[in-house]
This record gives structure tokens, C-alpha cells and sequence, in this order.
């Protein structure tokens, strides 16, 4: 083992929080190369009860995931986010900068109040700046706290965002290659329009509710 | 919202109709009607980009009359959604009109609209559960339980908490909202008081009796002696003029007598 | 690497404490040699940046001695300001230019000495100029440094009272006349820019004030 990997591996294990290459360049004599020390440790990090991983831009050891079960002396019991907060976080994390507005057309769903506070509470997600659109809304992202309790090394590392950027599903609006969908298509037993007195009934509720 | 329990819902709701027995329909169960129709969508079984918007539209517009018919209560945005959709499906149904709003999409922009929105929501439902089976921080995965004394602490990592600062800030805003000068209203001997007290003792003011003797004494909280002595001058001037009371006074700034107006020797 | 090894090496590094023999064999399947697992980690870790070593019959991991050097106790960085720093700086973020008087009626306690110095120290806050008004004081405003770390194009970024309102930090029926100062017109007519002596002088003051 190098010299230089014993030194990075020291101050890691040492360390309170993940640290970056700068923490560790500042920490390390001039001549370490600690890129080359990270993969050595890496390397010899794999598979064992102890792994090396890369959360936020920063490194830190951790336990392996499949030993979680003997933790149970360690574990705290998450704060259990509920299924319009996991969402809302979900939206942030992966449509960011995101207004409040783009998260409601999202869900289709007005957020309710607490949601989105909940999220900024936690320091999962942190109001980022403001759109340059008209009203100037403020928009929100996520921390590096989000990304050090879902163990990720970047935004980049967000699981199926390539494959959702890719289908264009994380731009606002329809993207130009979306396939406009043929209406018809499998209705072909199901054209028969609803009885012709429901169609009504909804198209008056419609115009009472808009009224 | 359940994601396997829907379609089964959606499907008894459909054969329950058709036998035509009453059964509830969990409308609760959906955060809202995109995450219905998403549901819906779902029992489809096919690409959500190649989806029956007509299909759909009829299938949620079934289940949102089915849910109406047990409840009489719909949230609105169910209502506008179905709404829109029976709008939708009857311009995709009906030939097409040259008099389109020129800034209204055509039927079928609409409704690719929706199956985009519809994928969009599924993604990020996916995203969702991709992330929560991820190992997390404290439940899965572990740091060093006892970092040593000495710590390494990470320089280049503060970094502002601009909702923290908003918070901090609005806070001071609620208080000092809430800071508002309120004087307390000094306990004053109420004229009426006086009045009624002073015509108490008439019977009593045989002879001439000094002010400061007939003002009662303060006590604990009460009004204070300038008060007392203040309101039974005004209450005994009034008493005065309405020649219930006669009052004397020696010279300026002397004190002042007051005794009941004998009204036998009047007559 | 054993699978009793890796169970041994994640528990000893989660742990908060040395665990001993017995705490282990509490926390590991019943059929686990620890004795063999515990020599096996000791081999695998000689010469390496942690040691595993018994304290009192207890073992834990710890960083190698010769490696002390690289383990120097360094100040820290606040990475969260204290409560009163916060309110400080939020109070300097929207008011400013702003006297540490004004700081103070606004707080509604003595700005305590080491508040403002602290940001000061940490460069979100920077001394502006002078109030035209008597005596002159000093007046303070944000930092680009600020700016940086809070993630704003410019003050102008700063959340107004309908975001406060909608992120239910603010509640809808506050006093008429009531207003969040607009940090962007703040009035440069009713200050003087700081002289070079100024900075040297308000330095004096502090500590006098501190002694």
C-alpha cells in the first residue's frame, strides 16, 4: 500500500464529515497524487464491510449497504416522508431549478402547504435563486445533504435521469419529438360515445363549476 | 395512492356498475385526477406515449360519475379534469372544423399534451421508488460511528441556507408584528361611579365635609387617589347644579366643602 | 475477505464506542467466529493508514500514530450560523445600508459584540460607509461573497414577503403597512463612503468594547 493511499485513507476514516480532493490536497504534502491514492483505496475498499464511495462531490467511507441488517444499534429511525413529499422531493431533485408552480403542474396537484417547507426543514431541498421569467418566481433545488443520504456522487448520478432526459420527459413543455398519440388507436370497439344524457350532465357541471 | 390496488379498484368499479351493485370507490386513495388518470393509464398496458386518450377519457370519466354517484361530494379538480376530458374527447370524436381559435391547440396537440404530462408523472413516480429503495444515510448505510478527537473538518463547505436566513428574518418580522405599543389604560374612578356613590352619602352629608374626605382611599389596584378625588369633584359639581349638593370654597386653591342642599329650608 | 471479517469491520466502524468481544458476538449471527474474524481484520490492517487495536478488552479502529501529524485540530468553520448570526445577517441582507443601532431596535436585544463580528470575519457581511447623521455611525451591508454562498444572481433575488407567504413563514393577515424592505433601494444618497481611516478605527472600537 502507498504511502500516499495510507495518508487519504487515514484522514477520511478520521474525518467527521466526506471531504473533498480539495480538503485533502490542502491536507496532504505537495507531492501526493491523491486521485491515484482515492483508486487505490477504491480498489482495495471493494467488497469488504467498509466501502469507499463518492457522496456530493466529496468521499467518505461507509458501511456496505447488505450488512445493514446488524445496525441496529446505529440506525435512527428516518423521519418517514410522506408519498406527496417523496414526490415533491423527486421533482425537485430531478426537474431543478424548479418553481413551485412547475412542481404543481407536475403533480397536477396544488402543493399543499407543509410539503415543500417539510422538504426545506429536512435541508433536502434549498431555494436556489429566482427564474428570470416575469413574477420572478423563486425556484428550488437540492442539497448536498439529499444527495449524502441517497449516497450520490452528483446530480448526475440520480437513478434514470439520463433515460428521462433523454425522452424528453424533463423538459417543461412537449418536446418536438413526441409522438402525438392517434386518438383512435385501440379505441376502435369504444367509439360509441357515452349515453348522450351523460355527456350533458358533465358539460353543465363544467359550466357551473367554471361560472 | 396504491399502485397495484388501483387497477383492481378501477376494474370492480367497472363490474359493479355493470352488475349494478353500490360499492365505495376510493377516490381518496389518489393525490389527485392526473394521478388517477395515471393509474388508469396504467391498466392500459401499453406505452403511455401510444396511449387510447379516448380510452382514457371515457374510462376516467366512467369512474369519476361511478364515484359521484356514491358521494356527493367530488373535489372540483376531479369535476374540471373530467370536464376537459369529455371537452377533449368530443372534439377528437367530431370532424374536424376549420374555425379553430388560432391559439387553441388542435384536439390532437391536446392530447399528446396529456400523454406527455401523464409519462412525465409516471417518470417521476418511478424516480420516486428508484430512490427510495436506494440504500439511505442511517437506515442502510453507516459513517464512522466515532469520528476521532482530532477532526478533519471540510473548509469549503459552508454554504448559505437561504430558507434558514428567510426563516430567521420573517421570524423577526412576526415579533415585531406582534410588538405593538399598547399602553396600559390607567384604572380611572368612573363618573358614574362617583355619581352613584356621592348620592349614596347625601343622607349622610348633614354638614359640611371636606373633598379629600368624602374621595375614597385607594387600594391594591384600584384607581389611584387623583382619580378617586377628581371624578367625586366632577360628580359632586354635578350634583351641584342639579341642586341636589351644595359646595364652598374659602378662597382659590383652598380646599372645598360639600353638604347635602337642604331642600325643607329652601321651600 | 471472510464474511465474519466484513461483518466485524462494519460494526466496529459504526460503533460510537470500542465494542468488546461480547458485544459483538451479541450483535453477529450465533455462528460467527469472532476471534478468527477479529485476526483476520488485525492482518489485513497492519501497515495501513487504521489500525485495529484492543483498548481495555474492547477493540476499535483507529488512525495509525505515525500519521498523527496530518491529524492537526483546526478551527472550524462554522458550517451553520448560530441562531443570532442568522437573524443578524438577515436583518443586514434586507435593511441595508444598516447601522448596528438599527440592528439592534429591529432584534429587539443587544446585538451581542461577537454576532456581527463574526460575519464580518467570515466576509458575508462588509462595512458600507458612514450615515449622514449624527455621530455618523458606521453603516453595514452584504458581501458578494453573500451573494455567492446563499446562491443569488443579486439582492434583488432575496425572497419578498409573498414568497415568505407562501412558504407559510408569514401568515396572510399581517398588520396593513407592513412590508419586507426591498434591499436593492437602499439609500445610497443618505451615506458616505468609508474612509481609509474608518476601517483601522471601527477595529479600535471593537476592541475596547470586547475588553
Amino acid at each position: 500500500m502507498s504511502d500516499a493511499a495510507r495518508m487519504v485513507e487515514a484522514l477520511l476514516f478520521a474525518a467527521a464529515e466526506p471531504l473533498s480532493i480539495d480538503d485533502l490536497s490542502r491536507r496532504l504534502p505537495a507531492n501526493v497524487d491523491i486521485h491515484e491514492a482515492i483508486a487505490e483505496l477504491r480498489r482495495l475498499y471493494e467488497g469488504r464491510g467498509v466501502e469507499l464511495v463518492e457522496v456530493a462531490g466529496c468521499w467518505r467511507f461507509q458501511t456496505a449497504a447488505d450488512l445493514s441488517f446488524l445496525m441496529t444499534v446505529e440506525r435512527e429511525e428516518p423521519r418517514k416522508l410522506s408519498k406527496a413529499a417523496q414526490e415533491t422531493l423527486a421533482i425537485v431533485a430531478y426537474h431543478q431549478p424548479v418553481t413551485r408552480a412547475e412542481i404543481e403542474a407536475i403533480r397536477g396537484v396544488q402543493a399543499s402547504r407543509g410539503t415543500l417547507d417539510t422538504l426545506l426543514e429536512l435541508d433536502l431541498v434549498k431555494m436556489r435563486g429566482r427564474r428570470r421569467t416575469p413574477g420572478r418566481p423563486v425556484t428550488f433545488g437540492t442539497t448536498d445533504a439529499f444527495l449524502e443520504h441517497y449516497g450520490l456522487a452528483s446530480l448526475a448520478d440520480l437513478p434514470g435521469a439520463a433515460e428521462m432526459k433523454q425522452l424528453g420527459l424533463l423538459d417543461a413543455d412537449l418536446p418536438p419529438g413526441f409522438a402525438v398519440p392517434d386518438p383512435m388507436l385501440g379505441g376502435g370497439d369504444e367509439e360509441d360515445p357515452l349515453e348522450p344524457g351523460d355527456d350533458a350532465e358533465f358539460h353543465q357541471d363544467f359550466l357551473q363549476e367554471e361560472s | 395512492m396504491r399502485d397495484d390496488g388501483t387497477e383492481l379498484d378501477f376494474a370492480a368499479a367497472a363490474d359493479a356498475a355493470e352488475e349494478g351493485e353500490a360499492l365505495v370507490v376510493d377516490i381518496d386513495g389518489y393525490e389527485g385526477p392526473l394521478h388517477l388518470l395515471l393509474a388508469l393509464a396504467r391498466g392500459q398496458k401499453v406505452d403511455l406515449l401510444k396511449l387510447s386518450i379516448l380510452k382514457l377519457a371515457e374510462q376516467y370519466l366512467a369512474f369519476v360519475q361511478q364515484a359521484r354517484r356514491l358521494r356527493f361530494s367530488l373535489a372540483a379538480d376531479y369535476l374540471v379534469m373530467a370536464a376537459w376530458l369529455a371537452y377533449l374527447k368530443s372534439r377528437l370524436l367530431l370532424p374536424k372544423t376549420e374555425k379553430a381559435a388560432p391559439d387553441e391547440l388542435g384536439p390532437e396537440e391536446q392530447a399528446a399534451q396529456l400523454a406527455f404530462r401523464l409519462a412525465r408523472l409516471d417518470a417521476i413516480r418511478k424516480a420516486v421508488d428508484a430512490l427510495q429503495q436506494r440504500p439511505q444515510l442511517k437506515r442502510d448505510i453507516f459513517t464512522r460511528g466515532d469520528p476521532q478527537a482530532l477532526t478533519v473538518v471540510s473548509h469549503t463547505r459552508f454554504q448559505g441556507n437561504l430558507y434558514a436566513l428567510v426563516q430567521a428574518y420573517s421570524g423577526q418580522l412576526k415579533k415585531e408584528a406582534a410588538r405593538r405599543y399598547q399602553p396600559a389604560t390607567p384604572k380611572v374612578f368612573a363618573l358614574d361611579d362617583a355619581r352613584v356613590r356621592l348620592q349614596n352619602e347625601l343622607p349622610r352629608l348633614k354638614s359640611w365635609t371636606s373633598l379629600s374626605v368624602l374621595a375614597p382611599a385607594p387600594y391594591g389596584d384600584g384607581p389611584s387617589r387623583a382619580s378617586y378625588v377628581a371624578s367625586t369633584l366632577s360628580a359632586g359639581l354635578e350634583l351641584v347644579k342639579n341642586g341636589e349638593l351644595e359646595a364652598r370654597q374659602l378662597e382659590a386653591f383652598a380646599e372645598l366643602y360639600l353638604r347635602a342642599r337642604r331642600m325643607e329650608a329652601a321651600e
